[in-house]
């Protein structure tokens, strides 16, 4: 039975989720929020979360020494390397447990990496892919905010077409990055014995049961949380769910599950709300928006987020009842 | 004897501008055929978390590379940071405070305890009438060359008239202009 | 900032060897504009509990139910995202009728 | 590393490193050894997965060569600077390119300035021993660095010889249970690893590992005299080999110090004074063990099978820095040899002698065994 709001909250009251106060990320920032969330389940669901870190935003920010804001046992590595490092936690764990050698052999363990776009989709896919194939037990979620914030907003591998980046800015000639956000749902769910998901702080209900989920899955599981960067979306501080709504319901971010190739539409749309208004709400498209190539762009995005759409209608169709593995 | 730099800290938030500001004052004296330094402190701090920025200027080539750490003049972009000690860190009994605040001189006493001249403006206010914008930097410019001396107000709206111009429309840097020459006049400094 | 350390005082390897030091680290000051709790309009949703990403509401269990009590000014950054999802607070609400308000923090300087 | 029946290994391969790997993955799969293995997909993960592993209280190893050890080296450092004593066979292979699969020393000379501590095996026998003692040097509460048991690839990693082993009960009592520190799975004590650590703490946590090096030398000392009990075997921070009564000395690391030994012989026969220093640890580097030895002969050879272009090559280096210090300093001579596999054979060795016999060597010049002008 999935937690609903007002049970976690009672329960965490005085109870610290994993993350604490005092850290330094921008105010409204989504990025504690995905990792709040998902350690409250699992801490809810009587596990013990122990936590990875890709170099990011949330890295730099949540441990500048001497002050940590987590209360769980943390280790950051480097960028492209968190899924590796937490398998070998992970694989420790096993020995260790196996060895008699744990302080706490009574516990349930929990390993929970979190990487940004820029470490999961792009320097870190490799050790992703081989931390997953190797079937560790653990809960990869990228904290997706479309860009290298960290570094001052440069394009990444997800961030999307007309968006204002560093690296591929909105020029006379050019109208910004010019290709298509890479599919990291697809390039995961590849691996077939996992299970993947989407989510998004805005529907939290759906977030926690994915979180529940992956808990409860016999091997590795990548969550992808959307995580709008309020400050190079150019959109207000207070405006995370709201984009985040909005992505939703323009299908821009739709929300499913793949469970050993099985697709589950988690959030069924009646229609599609149109691209345009996910786009227009954002600072970041403002200089596509006033070039002449601007409706192209737009147009492409909301034919590739329609043909996306469909194309999962018909996956989660085809793929019923028929695990791959 | 090694050439006297004059030194300038700058306290704002992550956000505000300050590292513009900074830059900005340094291509003003660097207008006058100054030498010239502008730098931030870069830590791993967001949006909002209070910050500072550098600079030197002199009439020979600056060697020094550290921050700065008794400054001449220390402008302060944001007064909700005044009670923050940092502020009047390595101040000299000679050394300038400009405040951007629409509070008195005894607020910025009372919060900061400093003992020196003060100087307030409610920059954030002039810009919001001149441009419409809260951006404080070019009105904090214009005090600034009222109060030292270092940049010259013609040097300032050159200065404008380069960087903005190329970006902006005539309206813009006219206004930018006139809250630039605001600063000048309505910095309000204690004797 | 805390006094700063000399290299044989501190744990090697650049640990962290307690959990939760930046909560000595007060966000708070971050601040430029702060929201204010008003509790008869409250309905204890849990909702800027729920979004809040700084930890900074306060809650208390009442009869088993959690409330919403104020805010944790140590930490705020007034991102003003609790005013946002607050399902009592919208521009069309007026002011004394809204659960949270946003004041700059300006008002509270005194 | 069956003995040592390590918690963890992670490892991808890599020749010459693949027999280490092999081997003791069959030992797993026999049931002889039951570690955790972690087959990675690339280097970077191994030494990644190694720095989880040995955070979490794990007694963790890999093994790596040449390219692959170039892959690691971003994680080399981390390993170093969060002080995790991980144990790393190095089957020492020339870094490409052209690439090569051939013996030099580029690898390891290239993570000189890692953190690790560097021992250099001259055969198959040193680099089982060594492997055993790094475990115990690593994990020293006064250490907490990680280990690099340099081999020379092929020639040793591949060769037969001769091994004479410790029984299991006695080498797993030699390791003992390993020594954990800050274990990441400790739930009762959540610990941060891996901060970002600026200007303000970044220099302290650089000095306190300039520390750790230092205590190397006597916890090295400490362990191979414990070592000796069970072995018989004695190792020292340098080997001397016919020392104490010769005019001229040579230096090398790795398995040219056989071939040293015997050209020693050889020339010993016909009456010229000369002997061998070989450096078991290179990192921290003996500078104090070569004054003391070096000082007042009649002339050093460094012989180096890596060089540093557009400088002078690293043994050399700093042979000829620590002797800036001797009272009396000796002629000295730099030689560079073997890179890529080339052999090096007595004739060679003995040409460099022969220059020093001839009062022939010039410190700023470098020279070339058995390269085809």
């Amino acid at each position: 039975m999935a937690l609903n709001i007002m049970q976690l909250a009672t329960l965490f009251a005085d109870k610290n989720p994993g993350i604490t106060q005092g850290h330094r990320l921008c105010p409204g920032c989504a990025a504690p929020n995905v990792v709040k969330f998902a350690l409250m389940i699992a801490k809810a669901k009587g596990f013990e979360p122990v936590v990875g870190l890709a170099t990011g935003c949330l890295e730099v920010s949540t441990t500048i020494y001497p002050y940590s804001a987590w209360n769980v046992p943390y280790i950051h590595n480097a960028f492209e390397n968190v899924a590796a490092t937490i398998s070998g936690v992970e694989t420790a764990y096993r020995a260790l447990a196996r060895r008699g050698r744990l302080v706490d052999p009574d516990k349930k363990y929990a390993f929970f990496a979190f990487g940004g776009d820029g470490g999961t989709y792009d320097i870190g896919l490799q050790s992703l892919s081989g931390a997953i194939e190797r079937g560790h037990k653990f809960i990869y979620i990228v904290y997706d905010n479309e860009g290298y914030m960290n570094t001052g907003n440069q394009r990444s591998g997800s961030t999307p077409p007309g968006s204002q980046t560093t690296t591929a800015p909105v020029g006379k000639k050019l109208s910004g990055k010019v290709q298509i956000k890479k599919n990291i749902v697809e390039i995961m769910a590849g691996h077939e014995n996992v299970y993947v998901a989407t989510v998004s702080t805005s529907e939290p209900m759906d977030f926690f049961k994915k979180i529940e989920k992956a808990l409860e899955f016999d091997g590795p599981s990548f969550i992808a949380a959307f995580s709008p960067c309020v400050r190079f979306w150019r959109v207000g501080d207070d405006k995370a769910v709201d984009i985040s709504k909005l992505a939703i319901e323009t299908g821009y971010w739709p929300l499913y599950e793949v469970e050993r190739g099985v697709y589950r539409i988690t959030k069924r749309l009646k229609e599609l709300k149109p691209v345009r208004q996910f786009i227009e709400a954002q600072g970041r498209f403002k200089p596509l928006l006033k070039k002449a190539d601007a409706d192209d762009i737009v147009n492409e995005i909301q034919e590739y987020v329609t043909s996306r759409w469909e194309r999962l209608l018909a996956l989660e169709e085809a793929t019923k009842d028929k695990p791959i593995r | 004897m090694p050439a006297k730099y004059f030194e300038l800290r700058w306290h704002a938030r992550a956000g505000q501008g300050a590292k513009s500001a900074s830059q900005m004052f340094a291509e003003a004296a660097l207008e006058m055929g100054k030498y010239v330094q502008s730098f931030p402190e870069y830590g791993a701090e967001r949006t909002g978390a209070p910050m500072k920025a550098f600079n030197r200027v002199s009439d020979e080539p600056i060697l020094v590379h550290s921050s700065v750490e008794n400054p001449d003049v220390v402008i302060v972009i944001d007064d909700t940071l005044l009670g923050n000690p940092d502020i009047v860190s390595g101040m000299k009994d000679d050394s300038v405070l400009i405040v951007n605040t629409v509070r008195g001189e005894d607020f910025v006493r009372a919060k900061t305890g400093f003992k020196g001249k003060v100087c307030t403006i409610p920059a954030t206010d002039i810009a919001l009438e001149e441009f419409g914008k809260g951006i404080p930097n070019t009105v904090m410019l214009g005090a600034i060359a009222k109060v030292t001396g270092v940049i010259t107000l013609e040097s300032a709206e050159e200065r404008i008239r380069k960087t903005f111009g190329k970006k902006f429309s005539e309206e813009i840097v006219e206004a930018n202009i006139r809250a630039l020459r605001r600063g000048f006049e309505e910095v309000n400094c204690s004797a | 900032m805390p006094e700063l350390k000399g290299w044989k005082e501190v744990p090697i390897g650049g640990i962290i060897d307690k959990p939760a030091t930046a909560k000595e680290y007060k966000t708070g000051t971050w601040r430029v504009i702060r929201p204010v709790h008003q509790i008869e309009n409250c309905i204890h949703c849990m909702m800027c509990w729920l979004y809040c990403p700084d930890q900074a509401i306060v809650i208390e269990i009442v009869d088993g139910k959690p409330k919403m009590k104020g805010y944790n000014y140590d930490y705020c950054k007034g991102c003003g995202l609790c005013a946002n999802v607050c399902p009592k607070t919208n521009d069309k609400l007026p002011v004394d009728k809204r659960a949270i308000i946003m004041k700059p923090e300006t008002e509270f300087q005194e | 590393m069956r003995q040592i029946n390590p918690d963890v290994v992670a490892a991808y391969p890599i020749t010459p490193q693949t027999p280490i790997v092999e081997y003791f993955a069959q030992y797993v799969a026999d049931g002889l050894a039951d570690t955790e293995m972690i087959p990675v997909e690339s280097e970077h993960s191994a030494m990644s997965a190694v720095v989880g592993a040995a955070a979490s209280g794990a007694r963790a190893m890999t093994a790596t060569a040449a390219n692959g050890l170039a892959l690691m080296h971003e994680i080399v450092y981390i390993a170093a600077s969060l002080r995790l004593p991980i144990v790393m066979p190095v089957a020492n292979r020339a870094l490409s390119g052209p690439i090569n699969i051939h013996c030099d020393h580029s690898d390891a000379m290239a993570e000189r300035d890692s953190g690790w501590i560097q021992l250099w095996a001259e055969n198959a026998q040193e680099a089982y021993d060594f492997t055993l003692m790094a475990i115990k040097i690593g994990e020293h509460e006064d250490v907490r660095l990680p280990v690099m048991v340099n081999l020379d690839g092929f020639i040793i990693s591949h060769g037969v010889e001769v091994v004479d082993f410790i029984d299991d009960e006695a080498a797993k009592k030699f390791v003992g249970k390993p020594i954990v520190k800050y274990p990441l799975l400790d739930l009762n004590n959540p610990v941060t690893y891996g901060p970002l650590d600026l200007y303000d703490y970044y220099f302290e946590h650089k000095r306190q590992q300039i520390e750790a090096m230092k205590h190397v030398k006597h916890v090295f000392k400490q362990v191979a005299k414990e070592f000796e009990k069970i072995s018989g075997r004695k190792y020292d921070i340098i080997e001397k080999y016919k020392t104490d009564d010769a005019e001229y000395i040579m230096i090398a690391l790795g398995s040219t110090a056989g071939t040293i030994k015997y050209t020693v012989d050889l020339l010993r026969e016909e009456g010229h004074k000369v002997g061998l220093v070989k450096p078991w640890v290179f990192r921290p580097f003996p500078k104090e063990e070569l004054q003391e030895i070096l000082n007042g002969r009649k002339a050093v050879i460094v012989l180096d099978r890596a060089a540093s272009f557009g400088a002078e090559a690293p043994l050399y280096e700093a042979v000829k820095s620590a002797l800036y210090e001797a009272a009396v300093r000796p002629q000295i001579g730099s030689y560079v040899y073997g890179l890529g596999g080339r052999d090096i054979k007595v004739e060679d060795i003995r040409k460099a002698f022969e220059d020093a016999f001839e009062g022939n060597l010039i410190a700023d010049e470098e020279r070339y065994l058995g390269l085809r002008e």
